[in-house]
């Protein structure tokens, strides 16, 4: 972090002596201070799981969603920068249409998260400020079982298995880790998800919270849907009753 | 810029959005063209079938028919001399006189009038884009345009749509520092500067009766008078033209617009002054 | 002539037609019938063609005229689906009918017209969710872009037959005509077809859209027609 | 500007109780301009039977001569005074004679039989016979006249109110066709006499 | 077809290239000598006649509009027996146009839109004085391919008289006391002649003056013989009355429906 | 100290990941007289205060009608306030031109997000320095929208933007749930009370300086202004206004201001 303050940081179009472009970087922070959201993929579909703040109990239920359909099957996930995110969806959403007009058949999520990830690639070239945003994808189908992708301020895009973003990310890759995902069903992760999210939180800080989730798979036959607001509510009880039970072992 | 949002179009889409803006915002004015035709087809050909004989009554463009304007000294003192212009106010579309009242005197500047004759629509919007001009040349330039200047303007306007089918005769007229002065401009572009003037299906009537009375130097009643004989002429034996003569007299210092006089009043009062017997008795 | 690129893009002669359609308007919704055969000319070339494009769950978009035209259609109403859905709204009859009413119009501005005439039916919910207060909607696009709405209606060959008699069918009843007899309706209408139009064929589809059931499409009937009357009127020995 | 608008000129004749009006406009022009102000174009054939014969006025002049020379023939052979029915027959087979090459003039024919029953009728160039019981209107102005017309008629209307009517009408008529005018002429044929009237309408 | 825009000439060269080029283009597509071949054969015709007419009736105070609602396929059959063709723009303007329905219907959105634009720009409804010359001019931008209408322009103006604007496809505006367009023009013409213009009685004649009573009856009297004699008129009448100070009233009366 | 570095341009990030050109913008839309917006079942109501710069100016417009079903009132600079207005009025126009229906809500909110972040993104351009309300009705019933120059746009059941507006937002957290079931003249009159605490202690709502907007269930939207205003006050005159300290209107809770780009969950913003 040698080049904070000289002048270097200060435009994507900059490089500094040590060959790093810092705008970019700051980007990824904005992406890191954000709500933790984490996406993992399971035996038989993939869930994403995001932590949101709620500002203000005068906001509508749900006013600013975090999930969306990109079509009937791939489902992405933003985290950071909410405007930013929402353009990103814009954008992906207009590849959607256009492949849909050229092929009749909808967008694979691979090349979903190709067009965005070159597009968000345009914005780190220096004329205009990267996004500050990473965005999941996920989809599911019978072929190729569940595949998960996730596009990052730089234009990184890279396929996982499961991942974790925003504040509290190492911690939830920790827990993560300690699952054997491969072999858990969507039901199960949305709990295991839950139960991340509510362990990793530090309770002074993050007030008024809210878990939204998002999966596909299997039960949802490879549709891309939000996870309806009372499974939400068990996976959170379970987390809770979970939580506690450990607490008093350790 | 990038990022385009998800409305960038293929080309067709493009062209059916900007069809719509077209349609949906008033046009800003200056670089304006019409849109034309698709497929290169020909305005004038697709008018003639769609808008010609062959068309409804009511769907065919409306044509003005008589105008005169002439030029006069003061004879005595006591007048103040100028130019008459007279017009009649009947536009018909084919035999059908779709209206019976149209006032074809239209106001250029505040010393200038410009007729109509041939198409009704095409001499009144252009009119007012010559009228626009007119005043921006008057706030830019400070003096008011001289009637050469604008009947030039006119023409060259008028020259950019040769061949599209427009149908204008008009005649501007008015009184700048040169003097008097009348300008016929017509819809193949061309222009010419006349003492005495009269253009539409009735003109030939008008000449008439303008060439035997017409004196350059005449009383200003004398000249309106003429003025109404020749339009009551042309009307009489045009069946294109007829309604109410409107008469407007324009000055060296003010424009004078006299009251519409109803043509066939007109035709009795001027009989009864040659003492022609108008009854007509309908023996076998 | 050499065939010009641009000029063979502007269908002027439509190719693979649809017949007429006949749709009709009962207590709670619409019901549509078409026969199922594009015809090429005079030679039924596919047989067996659903000519009813199920948009969404109140909207179902009946075409007659050129097929490809329709079929390029049908795309573009599909994406407009997926743009309304953007918003979690479903399209109504009502705004696709303002749609393709402005597509066909700017199309026809081009000289270079969709060559259908496109029935959008279906039931335009009111208020959000509750049934009641929905209305049946049938919206017609002419080619050139002229748009009206009906109760019932007619098209192709078919509005020269059997206008006059589905009005005074749907004059008895009015509103309150159910849908049965709506479909019985429609069946005598197809047999009036039958017997005058070469190009309409026996077998059909009677589709529907309900206020509570949504977009049923038909199953394929057939339809005979008694021929009894071929004795009185034909008109050679 | 087709053929039969070439010279202009209307005719209308309206039905009442016991008595028939029958007016025309006295324009003869080519096209635009305007020839001669005085032509009538209703003709007498007998005291009680009149025809009008609007359209392009060459082809009427002739024909008039052919109608008065077959109602002589008629008259002289028949011995007794041509009724309006019998007139509109020999019109009209005088027009379908002329079937490939017809005469380009829509006659009418109006007047009172010998129960002084009103008899109207009106024909297209080959003479196909349409005899309703109000009125009827041919030439340059005919459907100006049916608009007015409709309105203005009434059932068994008295010689003075159908004599009103009848100028009103072509009044009104003459006010919108550029092709016609220049002042009217009406006959109101009762059963006792024919009463001839001009009409000063506009000169333009 | 480039456009002079004499001494106040701003456009741009960068513009008039782009304009030349879209011109060549165009020349290139279809140049003179192939197109003239096209016209021969049958070319495909963008208007279609829907029938049926409209007429409107001005008073000192007040503005009725009518028309028929019945909509014909060239004057054979019956597309349909309630067609709209008066709509109400806002609470001082009524349109009415009769003509190629397709052509109807943009009118009305065209309109609708600039008016829309006008309330968000100066808070305040447009008057139909300025409403009748916006329509005059967006009927001549479309000059060489016009709308196929004979459109109509009626309601209350500023001073709170009744207002009849009448049009021709291309848009020359005249104000008038009363006007018709559409199929049965030349016969509901003659007729309000008759009736308002009073042309057909001498001076001295005292004529009855026009309520709005009188007005409607007119009207009534108007179409029922239209309807008689005119095959694409009949079904209903559409009348819309306009008083100043009184919002808009509405009717249907039954007509021939045959 | 470096964080001024940093605040010079919309396209450069801090080092914490924060767009400091974003959040002095949001500071612009602070300075605009105060507006409230709430929304029951079927109306959305907005007020605002129209401040006038001394008696001799007229008060400026604050609130627009941009549709029959919708309209929006204006805190922050009024001239990006009209750019924007004049937007939806254009979106508003091609839908009804494209569908002959009111353009639903969200859509229009979608919209306007697009066009706000592109502002916050690109070269060259600045964010709009103003906050709107939009309130519209449509089918899935009366909406209040709140956007920010951070290009936030929110759905909201009641808010408030403008200056000293954290006062009005604490009467309209108390007061929440009354609004669901409460009828126009009972939403209008919470509105104004939540305007009223915005005002400092000695002045008071009246007749000129209060706009209000209504709009629901066959209702078009409508602009009260002037007289027509004083029936709505009289209303609101009967509730005492309850000053705490006369200190409190001055400084209202330092927390957190109105809400701040809350996606970014930034940590806390220093005060300057």
């Amino acid at each position: 972090m040698s080049s904070i303050g000289t002048g270097y940081d200060l435009a994507a179009s900059t490089f500094s002596p040590d060959g790093r472009i810092f705008q970019v970087e700051y980007a990824q922070k904005a992406v890191d201070n954000a709500g933790t959201m984490i996406a993992i993929r399971g035996k038989n579909g993939v869930v994403m799981a995001v932590d949101k703040v709620i500002t203000s109990k005068l906001y509508t239920d749900n006013a600013n969603p975090r999930i969306f359909n990109i079509n009937d099957s791939v489902g992405m996930g933003i985290a950071g920068n909410y405007p930013d995110g929402f353009n990103l969806k814009n954008y992906a959403y207009g590849e959607a249409m256009k492949w849909l007009k050229d092929y009749r058949e909808p967008m694979p999520v691979n090349k979903v998260s190709n067009s965005v990830a070159e597009y968000v690639h345009i914005f780190t070239l220096g004329i205009s400020r990267p996004y500050g945003t990473s965005a999941f994808f996920g989809s599911w189908n019978k072929q190729e079982g569940g595949r998960l992708f996730l596009v990052e301020p730089s234009g990184l895009n890279y396929e996982y298995k499961a991942w974790a973003i925003g504040k509290h990310r190492q911690a939830a890759k920790a827990e993560i880790e300690k699952l054997k995902i491969d072999t858990l069903d969507i039901q199960d992760l949305v709990k295991e998800a839950a139960r991340i999210i509510i362990s990793i939180r530090d309770e002074n800080k993050d007030k008024n919270v809210q878990i939204e989730m998002g999966w596909v798979g299997e039960q949802t036959n490879g549709k891309y849907e939000t996870v309806p607001e009372d499974v939400v509510a068990a996976a959170e009880e379970w987390a809770n009753a979970k939580l506690d039970e450990d607490d008093m072992e350790d | 810029m990038w990022g385009e949002t998800f409305d960038d179009f293929e080309s067709e889409e493009r062209e059916l959005a900007v069809a719509k803006q077209n349609f949906m915002h008033e046009p800003a004015n200056m670089n304006f063209t019409f849109p034309s035709l698709p497929l290169g087809i020909q305005p004038v050909e697709f008018m003639n079938s769609h808008f010609g004989a062959t068309a409804a009554k009511n769907m065919k463009f409306r044509k003005g028919t008589t105008t005169l304007a002439f030029v006069y000294e003061p004879a005595t003192p006591a007048d103040k001399g100028g130019i008459i212009v007279a017009v009649d106010s009947r536009a018909s579309s084919g035999e059908y006189i779709s209206s019976k009242s149209v006032m074809k005197i239209l106001d250029i500047g505040d010393r200038m009038v410009a007729t109509m004759a041939g198409g009704a629509a095409d001499c009144q919007y252009w009119t007012r884009i010559v009228a626009k001009y007119c005043t921006l040349y008057e706030l830019r330039e400070k003096t008011p345009i001289t009637v050469s200047a604008a009947s030039k303007y006119f023409a060259n306007a008028l020259f950019g749509y040769r061949g599209k089918g427009l149908s204008v005769g008009s005649m501007v007229a008015g009184y700048d520092k040169k003097g008097p002065q009348i300008f016929k401009v017509d819809s193949d572009g061309d222009r010419c500067s006349l003492k005495v003037c009269s253009v539409g299906s009735g003109s030939l009537n008008a000449y008439g009766i303008l060439d035997n009375h017409y004196k350059p130097k005449m009383t200003d009643e004398e000249a309106r008078k003429l003025g109404l004989r020749a339009i009551m002429h042309a009307t009489f034996r045009d069946s294109g033209s007829g309604g109410v003569c409107n008469l407007c007299h324009i000055t060296p210092t003010e424009k004078i617009r006299l009251p519409p006089m109803d043509v066939s009043k007109l035709w009795y009062e001027f009989a009864d002054e040659l003492g022609r017997d108008i009854v007509y008795d309908p023996r076998e | 002539m050499a065939p010009v690129h641009d000029e063979l893009q502007r269908t002027l002669n439509p190719t693979c037609t649809g017949a007429s359609v006949i749709a009709m308007q009962y207590k709670t919704g619409v019901v549509v019938m078409t026969d199922r055969v594009v015809s090429y000319g005079k030679m039924a070339r596919y047989k067996n063609v659903s000519r009813q494009y199920k948009v969404n769950d109140n909207v179902l978009v009946t075409f007659g005229g050129d097929h490809a035209d329709f079929q390029w259609l049908q795309n573009v109403i599909e994406r407009q689906v997926l743009l309304w859905k953007r918003f979690d709204q479903d399209i109504g009859p009502k705004a696709l009918h303002g749609y393709l009413t402005s597509l066909l119009y700017a199309r026809r501005c081009k000289m270079n017209p969709l060559w259908n005439t496109l029935v959008v039916a279906g039931v335009e919910e009111e208020e959000k969710n509750n049934k009641e207060t929905s209305t049946p909607f049938i919206g017609i696009i002419t080619q050139k872009g002229c748009a009206y709405q009906v109760k019932h209606v007619a098209t192709g060959l078919g509005a020269f037959l059997l206008n006059q008699a589905v009005e005074d069918e749907f004059r008895k009843k009015g509103d309150e005509l159910t849908r049965q007899e709506a479909e019985a309706v429609l069946k005598k209408a197809l047999e009036l077809t039958l017997y005058h139009d070469c190009v309409a064929d026996n077998d059909f589809e009677i589709g529907r859209v309900d206020a509570n059931e949504g977009v049923v499409l038909g199953k394929e009937q057939t339809i005979i027609g008694d021929w009894s009357i071929a004795e009185t009127n034909c008109q050679y020995e | 500007m087709s053929i039969m608008s070439y010279t202009g000129g209307t005719v209308v004749a309206m039905a009442g109780d016991e008595c028939v009006c029958i007016a025309s406009d006295l324009r003869i022009g080519e096209q635009m301009t305007t020839i001669a102000t005085d032509e009538k174009k209703v003709h007498k054939v007998s005291d009680k039977v009149y025809v009008g014969l609007a359209g392009f006025q060459s082809d009427a002049k002739t024909m008039l001569e052919k109608i008065l020379f077959r109602k002589n023939l008629y008259e002289l052979r028949e011995n007794r005074k041509v009724r309006p029915q019998i007139l509109s027959e020999m019109i009209s087979n005088l027009c379908y004679q002329h079937r490939f090459g017809s005469y380009f003039t829509e006659p009418l024919v109006a007047g009172l039989d010998d129960q002084n029953k009103p008899y109207i009728c009106c024909m297209d160039t080959i003479g196909c016979v349409s005899a309703p019981r109000d009125f009827v209107a041919i030439g340059t102005g005919q459907e100006y006249l049916l608009g007015v017309c409709e309105n203005f008629w009434q059932e068994n209307m008295k010689p003075e109110e159908l004599f009103e009517a009848t100028a009103q009408s072509i009044l009104s008529c003459l006010e919108r066709d550029a092709a016609s005018g220049w002042g009217a002429v009406v006959y109101t044929i009762t059963k006792d006499k024919v009463n001839v009237s001009t009409i000063k309408s506009r000169m333009d | 077809m480039s456009n002079f825009t004499g001494i106040t000439a701003t456009m741009n060269p960068l513009a008039e290239m782009a304009q030349f080029k879209q011109n060549m283009r165009e020349v290139a597509a279809s140049p003179e000598w192939r197109t003239s071949k096209l016209i021969e054969r049958q070319r495909w015709n963008p208007y279609s006649m829907e029938g049926g007419s409209t007429a409107a009736i001005s008073g000192d105070n007040f503005a009725i509009v009518a028309s028929d609602t019945r909509m014909t396929q060239n004057d054979i059959n019956i597309l349909t027996r309630d067609a709209e063709k008066i709509h109400v723009l806002n609470d001082s303007i009524i349109l009415s146009t009769s003509g190629f329905y397709g052509d109807v219907i943009q009118l009305r959105k065209v309109l609708q839109s600039r008016l829309h634009k006008y309330r968000f720009d100066y808070r305040a409804d447009m008057s139909a004085d300025l409403c009748a010359e916006l329509l005059s001019r967006n009927l001549y931008y479309r000059r060489f391919f016009p709308y196929y209408t004979g459109a109509m322009l009626a309601g209350i103006d500023e001073n709170g008289k009744g207002a009849v604007f009448s049009y021709d496809p291309i848009g020359c505006i005249e104000r008038l006391g009363y006007s018709a367009s559409g199929a049965a023009e030349p016969m509901i013409i003659p007729f309000l002649d008759c009736q308002i213009g009073h042309v057909t009685v001498a001076e001295d004649y005292e004529k009855p003056p026009l309520t709005i009573e009188r007005a409607i009856s007119l009207m009534k009297d108007a179409f029922r013989g239209a309807a008689e004699r005119e095959i694409s008129t009949g079904d209903k009448i559409h009348l819309v009355i306009a008083e100043a100070g009184k919002p808009i009233v509405q009717k249907f009366l039954p007509l021939r429906e045959d | 100290m470096f964080r001024n570095q940093y605040d010079s341009d919309v396209t450069v990030w801090s080092p914490q990941g924060r767009l400091h050109q974003v959040e002095y913008a949001v500071e612009a839309m602070k300075q605009g007289s105060a507006t409230v917006g709430i929304k029951s079942e079927t109306h959305a109501v907005i007020v605002a205060l129209k401040r006038a710069q001394n008696e001799l100016c007229s008060h400026q417009k604050k609130i627009y009608e941009i549709d029959t079903h919708s309209g929006v009132s204006i805190a922050g600079l009024l001239s990006d306030g009209r750019i924007l207005a004049r937007f939806l009025q254009t979106e508003c126009s091609s839908w009804r031109w494209d569908y002959k229906l009111p353009i639903p809500m969200k859509k229009l909110a979608e919209a306007m997000q697009l066009k706000l972040q592109a502002n916050t993104q690109y070269y060259g351009r600045r964010p709009f320095g103003v906050g709107l309300l939009v309130a519209g009705y449509d089918k899935d019933g009366a909406h209040i929208i709140q956007t920010d120059p951070s290009a936030e746009v929110v759905s909201m059941l009641g808010t408030s933007i403008g200056s000293r507006s954290q006062s009005a937002r604490t009467y309209l957290e108390r007061h929440v749930d009354e609004f669901e079931k409460s009828t126009p003249e009972q939403l209008i009159v919470h509105a104004l009370l939540a305007l009223r605490d915005t005002l400092p202690a000695e002045e008071n709502l009246s007749a000129q300086n209060t706009s209000i907007g209504i709009v629901g269930k066959d209702m078009p939207f409508k602009i009260i202004e002037d007289e027509l205003v004083q029936t709505h006050l009289d209303q609101v005159a009967t509730h005492p206004r309850n000053i705490t300290a006369p200190g409190s209107g001055a400084a209202p809770a330092a927390g957190r201001q109105s809400p701040a780009p809350g996606g970014a969950g930034a940590p806390e913003p220093m005060q300057q």
